[in-house]
C-alpha cells in the first residue's frame, strides 16, 4: 500500500493500464511537453518519458478535435484518455461529447462502441467564471455517457481504471482542490485527501456509491469536494447529537441509487450538497427521485445546498459565499428538525 | 479516345463503376417514391446528381478503408459497400436496417465494410475522421479514412481543427468537399469569399485539389493520389469535388433558390450521363445492351431491397431502451 | 385579432419589432435567401422582402460563429435575434452560449449587457438522435440566460417582443410540431394550435405562468408540447372523477414558482411532463422545488413524466413508445390517489 | 537614421508609445510581486515582452473603436486605455476594479473605452469580434475591432469560423495574432503545419500580414493599413506578429520546455530595449533623461495604482448575487 494524492493515483492508473493495453494512449494540451506541466493538474507528469509522445500525445488546442480524435480512435480499436484543461472548456466540445459519442452506440443500432475516457477537472479556485465550473449536471442528462466523480485517491485510481476498461464514453470530473495539497501547481484551500491504494491491480466498479459516514439521523448526499464539507457537517452536528449518514455515489452515471433511498428509508431526512450551482443542478435529480421514491419514509422538506445561481464570482469574499460552505450545511439539516 | 482520357480504366472497372452510380441514382429515386407512398417515415436527404463522387473516391479505397458520411449519406455508404437491403430496411424503420432502425436515414452506416455512422451534425464528421486516422497510424494498419463534407459544412469549426491535426500529425485522411454550389437553400458565393475550398488547404501545409465531381474517372484519380500519399505517411490531402445535387436539398424542396436554367446546364452535366456517353459513344466499351444488363442488374437488386425493406418487422417499441451502452443488448 | 399559427405569431412578432427599432436584425442558416424557406420552420418566410438581407442576414454554417456574432453585436447597441436551425445544434455553441452570453454581464460587473435573442426549435420528429432533442434541461441550468417556451400564438409573439426588447440574453424554444399543420414544412403529427393574436402591440411578461386548466385533485405541469399532452389526459381524468389543474411556466427562468406551489398546495399532488429525456431533465428541479417549499401539502409522491432515458430512436414505435405519451400521464396521476 | 526608418512618427509619438510600453511592462512586474506577496488572490498571464503588439496596434486605433483580449489581457487593455487603478483593483479583487472583482485578471476590460471584457476561453473572442464589426458596419459608425489570439488560439474552430464570416461580409475587423511561439508549453511548430499563421489568410481571401511583434513601429503601421482598409468598408485583415513571451505562461512556470538560450536571444529582442534604443542611440531624438522622466511618471502612475487598490474595499459577499442579470443592480 502506497500513500497517494488523487493526481499521483490518476498517474499510476494511467500508467498501469498504459502498460497492460497497447491500445491506451492519453491525448491533451500540455499533457506531455517535455519540460512542461503534465496536464493543467500534473496528472500526467513524467509519462511520456516512459511512453514517448506518440501515447502521451499532445494536441493543440482544439477542444472540439480533441473530442473527435478521441471518438474516431476509440471506433477504431483504440482506448483514447483525454484530457481537458479546464472542465469549463467541455463546452468547446459539447457537440463532440452529447451528439457524437454519447449517441453513436445506440444510432448504430449497437453496432459500434466508443470506449473513450475524457477527465475534467472542476471547481472555483479563484479564477473568475471560466474557469471555475462545475459541469457536472449537463453531462448526467446526457444518455450514453457515464460519468464518475471520485473522492479519494482509492476511487480515483480504481474508478479510472474501470472507465478506461468500460467499452462506453465515461467522463471524469475530478476536483481542483483534491488533486493534493503539495507540489507546484497546487492550489489555495486545497484538501489533501491523501490514501491508501493498493500496489496491486484493483478497479473500483462502475455505479456503487460509498457510505462515507454512518448515521441515522439525516442522510446527507454530496459529491467531490463537498463530500468533505458534508463530513465536516457531519461532525459539528455530532456535537448537537444529530447523526448524519454521509453518501458519495463516486458514480453519477449509473447512480447507486438504492443506497441513497435504503439510507433515507432509514433517516427520513435529505440534503444533498454540490457545488454547482442550485437550480436544475444534479442535486435536483437526487431530490426528485427521493420524493418519488422513499416519499412515505420522508419527515422533512427535502433541501438542498448548492452554489448561488450566478456565475463563479473571482473575488475571495464573493466566491466563499457564493460556494456551498460547511455552515450551510449544517443550517440545512438543522432546518430539518 | 486515347487511353490516357480513360486514365487506364478497364471495360470491367468502367461497368462496376457505371453500375455503382447507377445503384445509388435509383436508389434515391426509389426513396424519393417510397417517401410519397409513405413507406418511409424518415427525412431524406437524396444524393441525386452527385454519384460520381462517393464511387470515384470509394473506388480507390481498400475494403478495409473507412468513410465518415453526412446528413446526405446513401450514397456514401452503398459506394462503400453497405448493402442496399440494409440501408433501405433502415430508412423504412425496421429492424433489419444497418442500424436496427434507431438511426434513419441521416446516420446509415457499417463499420464492418468501413462505413461509419453517419453523423448528421454539419462538419462533425471531420475530426472523428481525424481519429480514426490517428488510431490507424497507431496501429500501423495502413487504413485510410475519408470524410466527406459540402462546401457549406467546411465552414463549420470542426472542420478547420480536424484539418489542422491531421496536418500537424501526417495522418491518413482525406478531406473530400463536395461542393455542390449550395449548403440548403445558401448559395456558395455567400459563404466563402475564396473562389475554391481547396484553396483552404494551403492553411494547414496539405495539397488542395479540384477536380470536376462529375467525372468518376477523374474523381478515382486524384483520390488513388491523396490515398497513396497518406498509405506512404505523407499525410491528409483536401479534395474539391465541383458537383450539383440534381435534387431538393432534403423532401419539399422546390429549389427556388436556384434558377431553371442553372439546373438544365447542370443536368446535361449529369454525372450518369456522361459515364454512359464515355462507356457507349466514346470508346464503344460498351453496348446499349451491356448498358441495359447493368440497368437490369440494379433494378433486381433494388427490387429484393425494397421487398427486404416492406416484409421486415418493425422493431418492437421496447426495443428503444437497447444500445444505450455497449452492454445493453 | 387575427388567427394565426405559432409561426406566423412568431413572424408577426418579428416584423413588428423590426419595423419599431432599427437596432433589431436577424441572423441565421437559410433563413432569408430568396426562393429559400425563411429558416427550418418557415418563421422568417419572407421578412427579407420588407427588410433586406441586411438586416435578415444569412449565414453561412457556422454556429459558434453564429452565437459569436450576435454576442458581438449585442454587446455594441445592436439586438440580434439568432436562428438556430435545429435545437439539437445548440451544442456546436455551447460555449458561446453558456461561458459567453450568459456571463458577460456578470464578469463585467454589471458593465456591460447582451440583448439578443436566440430561438431553436426542439422536439422528436423522426428525424433521428441528432435532430430531435429536449434540450431546456441544459440551458435553465446556466445563470445569467432567460429561457422561454411558448406554447400558444398569443404567447409565442408576446413573449418573443419581450424577448427582444430584454437587456439580457433570452433563449426561446419552440416546438416543431407547434408550429403548424399546414404548409410545406410542416411535421407529420403537427399540432395546430391556432389561436388568436390581437392587432396591436402587447407583450408577455417574461417570468409569468399560465393556468391553463384548473382543477383541484392534482397539479400537471408540462411545457411546450407536453402541455397539450396533460391537458388530453385531464380530460381523460375528468372522466374518471378527477380535476387536474394543468400549469404552462412559458418562462423556465426565471420561473413563476408561486403559481406552480400556490396549485400543488391546492391539490396535494405532482406530476411533471416533459419531452426531454428523464434523468437530471427539467422535470427534476421542478419536483425538488415542490419537495422542499410544498413538502408538507403533498399527499402523494411527486412523479414525473417524460422521455426514456436514451437518445431519440428514429422508427415510430420506438420514438412513440420513447416519448411521454397522454396514457403515461394518465397511469401517472392515478398512481397517486 | 533616416525619416523611413522611424515611419514618420514624431518624438512626441515615440515618447507616447515608450511610455505606455513601459507602463505595460512595470504593470505587470509589479503584478507578479504583488502576487508573490499575497496581494493578488488571481491566477496571472502576464504580458511581459510582447508590448509592442498591444501598443503599436492600439496606437492605429480610434478610442472608440473595440479591442477584444484573451487570458492575458492587461497588456491589451493597457494600451486600449482602461486604468492602470482599475485593472489593478480588479486583480486585487476589490470593487472599485473595472469589472467590480467579479471577473479577476483574465476578464479585464471597460467598454466605456472600447475594451471587451477579456475573454479567457481561447478562441472564443473572435466571433464577438466579428459581431461588433458587424454591429459597427449596420450602424455606419466607422469602428474598427481588433480580436487578439495566439498562435495556439489560431487553432480553435471558432477562429475559423470568425474569420471566414469577416471575410464574407468585408467587416472592419483585424485579427491580431500575437505568435509567442508556443501556447503554455507547446511550442508552435507542434501545432500547426505551415511556417506562418498569416498563411491561413488566404483561405479566408483577406490580406495576410506578417510583423516583427516587438517592433513597435512597425506594428503601428501593418495596423494602420489594415484600419484603414477596414474603415474603407474593404474587409477584414490577418496580422500576425512574431514576439516573445519574457515571462512564464501563468504564475508557477519555470518554462522548462524552452531553452535558456532561446529565451536569451529574445530578452536581446526585447521591444523595451529596441525603443529605448531608437529613441537614444539610434535618432537621438530622446535624452537619458527623457527617458528616467518617462520611468518616473510611470512609477507614479503605477505606485497610486497599487495603492488605490490596496486601500478600496472589498465586495460585501452578498454582492456576488448581483448582476447577473441587467436588472440586478
Ligand atoms: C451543425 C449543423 N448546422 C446546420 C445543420 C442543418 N443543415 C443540414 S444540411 C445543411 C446544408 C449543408 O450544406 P453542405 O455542407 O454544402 O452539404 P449539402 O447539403 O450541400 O450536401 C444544413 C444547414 C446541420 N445538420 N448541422
Ligand atoms: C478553449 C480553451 N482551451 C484551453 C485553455 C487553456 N489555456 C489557457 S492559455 C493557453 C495557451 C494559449 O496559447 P496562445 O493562444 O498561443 O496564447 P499565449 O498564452 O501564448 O498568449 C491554454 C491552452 C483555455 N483557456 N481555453
Ligand atoms: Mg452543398
Ligand atoms: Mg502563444
Amino acid at each position: 500500500m502506497a500513500l497517494m494524492t488523487i493526481a499521483e493515483a490518476l498517474r499510476e492508473g494511467i500508467r498501469e493500464e498504459m502498460r497492460r493495453d497497447p491500445t491506451v494512449f492519453c491525448l491533451g494540451e500540455d499533457i506531455g511537453v517535455p519540460g512542461g506541466f503534465g496536464g493543467a493538474f500534473t496528472v500526467t507528469l513524467g509519462l511520456s518519458d516512459e511512453f514517448g509522445h506518440n501515447r502521451i500525445l499532445d494536441t493543440p488546442i482544439s477542444e472540439i478535435g480533441i473530442a473527435g480524435v478521441a471518438i474516431g480512435a476509440a471506433m477504431t480499436g483504440m482506448r483514447p484518455i483525454a484530457d481537458v484543461q479546464y472542465g469549463d472548456f467541455l463546452f468547446c466540445m459539447m457537440d463532440q461529447l452529447a451528439n457524437q459519442a454519447a449517441k453513436m452506440t445506440y444510432m448504430s443500432g449497437g453496432t459500434v462502441k466508443v470506449p473513450l475516457v475524457m477527465r475534467a477537472p472542476v471547481g472555483s479556485t479563484r479564477r473568475g467564471s471560466q474557469h471555475a465550473q462545475s459541469l457536472e449536471a449537463f453531462f448526467t442528462h446526457i444518455p450514453g455517457l457515464k460519468v464518475l466523480a471520485p473522492s479519494t485517491a482509492y476511487d480515483a485510481k480504481g474508478l479510472l481504471k474501470s472507465a478506461i476498461r468500460d467499452e462506453n464514453p465515461v467522463l471524469i470530473f475530478e476536483h481542483k482542490l483534491l488533486y493534493g495539497s503539495k507540489g507546484g501547481r497546487s492550489e489555495k484551500g486545497a484538501l489533501s485527501p491523501i490514501g491508501e491504494v493498493p500496489d496491486e491491480d484493483y478497479t473500483v466498479p462502475i455505479g456503487k456509491g460509498a457510505i462515507r459516514r454512518v448515521g441515522k439521523d439525516v442522510t446527507i448526499v454530496g459529491k467531490l469536494l463537498t463530500v468533505y464539507r458534508a463530513l465536516e457537517a457531519a461532525e459539528e452536528l455530532a456535537k448537537e447529537g444529530i447523526e448524519a449518514e454521509v453518501i458519495d455515489p463516486r458514480t453519477l452515471i449509473p447512480l447507486d441509487k438504492e443506497l441513497i433511498l435504503e439510507s433515507v428509508r432509514k433517516t427520513g431526512r435529505l440534503v444533498v450538497v454540490e457545488e454547482d450551482n442550485l437550480t436544475h443542478g444534479w442535486g435536483a435529480e437526487i431530490a426528485a427521485i427521493v420524493a418519488e421514491e422513499a416519499f412515505f419514509y420522508l419527515d422533512a422538506p427535502i433541501k438542498r445546498v448548492a452554489s448561488l445561481d450566478t456565475p463563479p464570482p473571482f473575488a475571495p469574499p464573493m466566491e466563499a459565499y457564493y460556494l456551498p460552505s460547511v455552515e450551510r450545511v449544517i443550517a440545512a439539516v438543522k432546518s430539518q428538525f | 479516345m486515347t487511353i490516357a482520357s480513360l486514365n487506364n480504366a478497364t471495360q470491367v472497372e468502367l461497368l462496376t463503376l457505371y453500375r455503382e452510380m447507377l445503384l445509388i441514382r435509383r436508389f434515391e429515386e426509389q426513396c424519393n417514391a417510397l417517401f410519397l407512398q409513405g413507406k418511409i417515415p424518415s427525412t431524406l436527404h437524396l444524393y441525386i446528381g452527385q454519384e460520381a463522387v462517393a464511387v470515384g473516391v470509394c473506388a480507390a479505397l481498400r475494403p478495409d478503408d473507412y468513410v465518415l458520411g453526412t446528413h446526405r449519406p446513401h450514397g456514401h455508404a452503398l459506394a462503400k459497400g453497405v448493402t442496399s437491403r440494409s440501408i433501405m430496411a433502415e430508412l423504412f424503420g425496421k429492424v433489419t436496417g444497418c442500424c436496427k432502425a434507431k438511426g434513419g436515414s441521416m446516420h446509415v452506416g457499417d463499420m464492418s465494410v468501413g462505413m461509419f455512422p453517419a453523423i448528421a451534425i454539419v462538419g462533425a464528421n471531420a475530426p472523428i475522421a481525424t481519429g480514426a486516422a490517428l488510431s490507424a497510424k497507431m496501429r500501423g494498419s495502413g487504413q485510410v479514412v475519408v470524410a466527406f463534407f459540402g462546401e457549406g459544412g467546411a465552414n463549420e469549426g470542426a472542420v478547420h481543427e480536424a484539418m489542422n491535426m491531421a496536418a500537424i500529425w501526417k495522418l491518413p485522411v482525406l478531406f473530400v468537399c463536395e461542393n455542390n454550389l449550395y449548403g440548403a437553400s445558401t448559395p456558395v458565393s455567400q459563404i466563402v469569399a475564396v473562389e475554391n475550398v481547396a484553396d483552404r488547404a494551403v492553411a494547414y501545409g496539405m495539397p488542395g485539389v479540384i477536380v470536376d465531381g462529375n467525372d468518376v474517372l477523374a474523381v478515382r484519380d486524384v483520390t488513388r493520389t491523396a490515398v497513396e500519399r497518406a498509405r506512404a505517411g505523407e499525410g491528409p490531402s483536401l479534395i474539391e469535388c465541383k458537383t450539383y445535387r440534381l435534387c431538393g436539398h432534403s423532401r419539399s424542396d422546390a429549389c427556388n433558390y436556384r434558377t431553371r436554367e442553372e439546373e438544365a446546364e447542370w443536368r446535361d452535366k449529369d454525372p450518369l450521363l456522361r459515364i454512359r456517353k464515355l462507356l457507349t459513344e466514346e470508346t464503344g466499351l460498351a453496348t446499349l445492351s451491356d448498358l441495359e444488363q447493368v440497368e437490369a442488374e440494379v433494378e433486381a437488386i433494388l427490387t429484393d431491397a425494397i421487398q427486404f425493406a416492406d416484409e421486415s418487422p418493425e422493431p418492437a417499441p421496447e426495443d428503444a431502451l437497447l444500445h444505450v451502452f455497449w452492454e445493453d443488448k
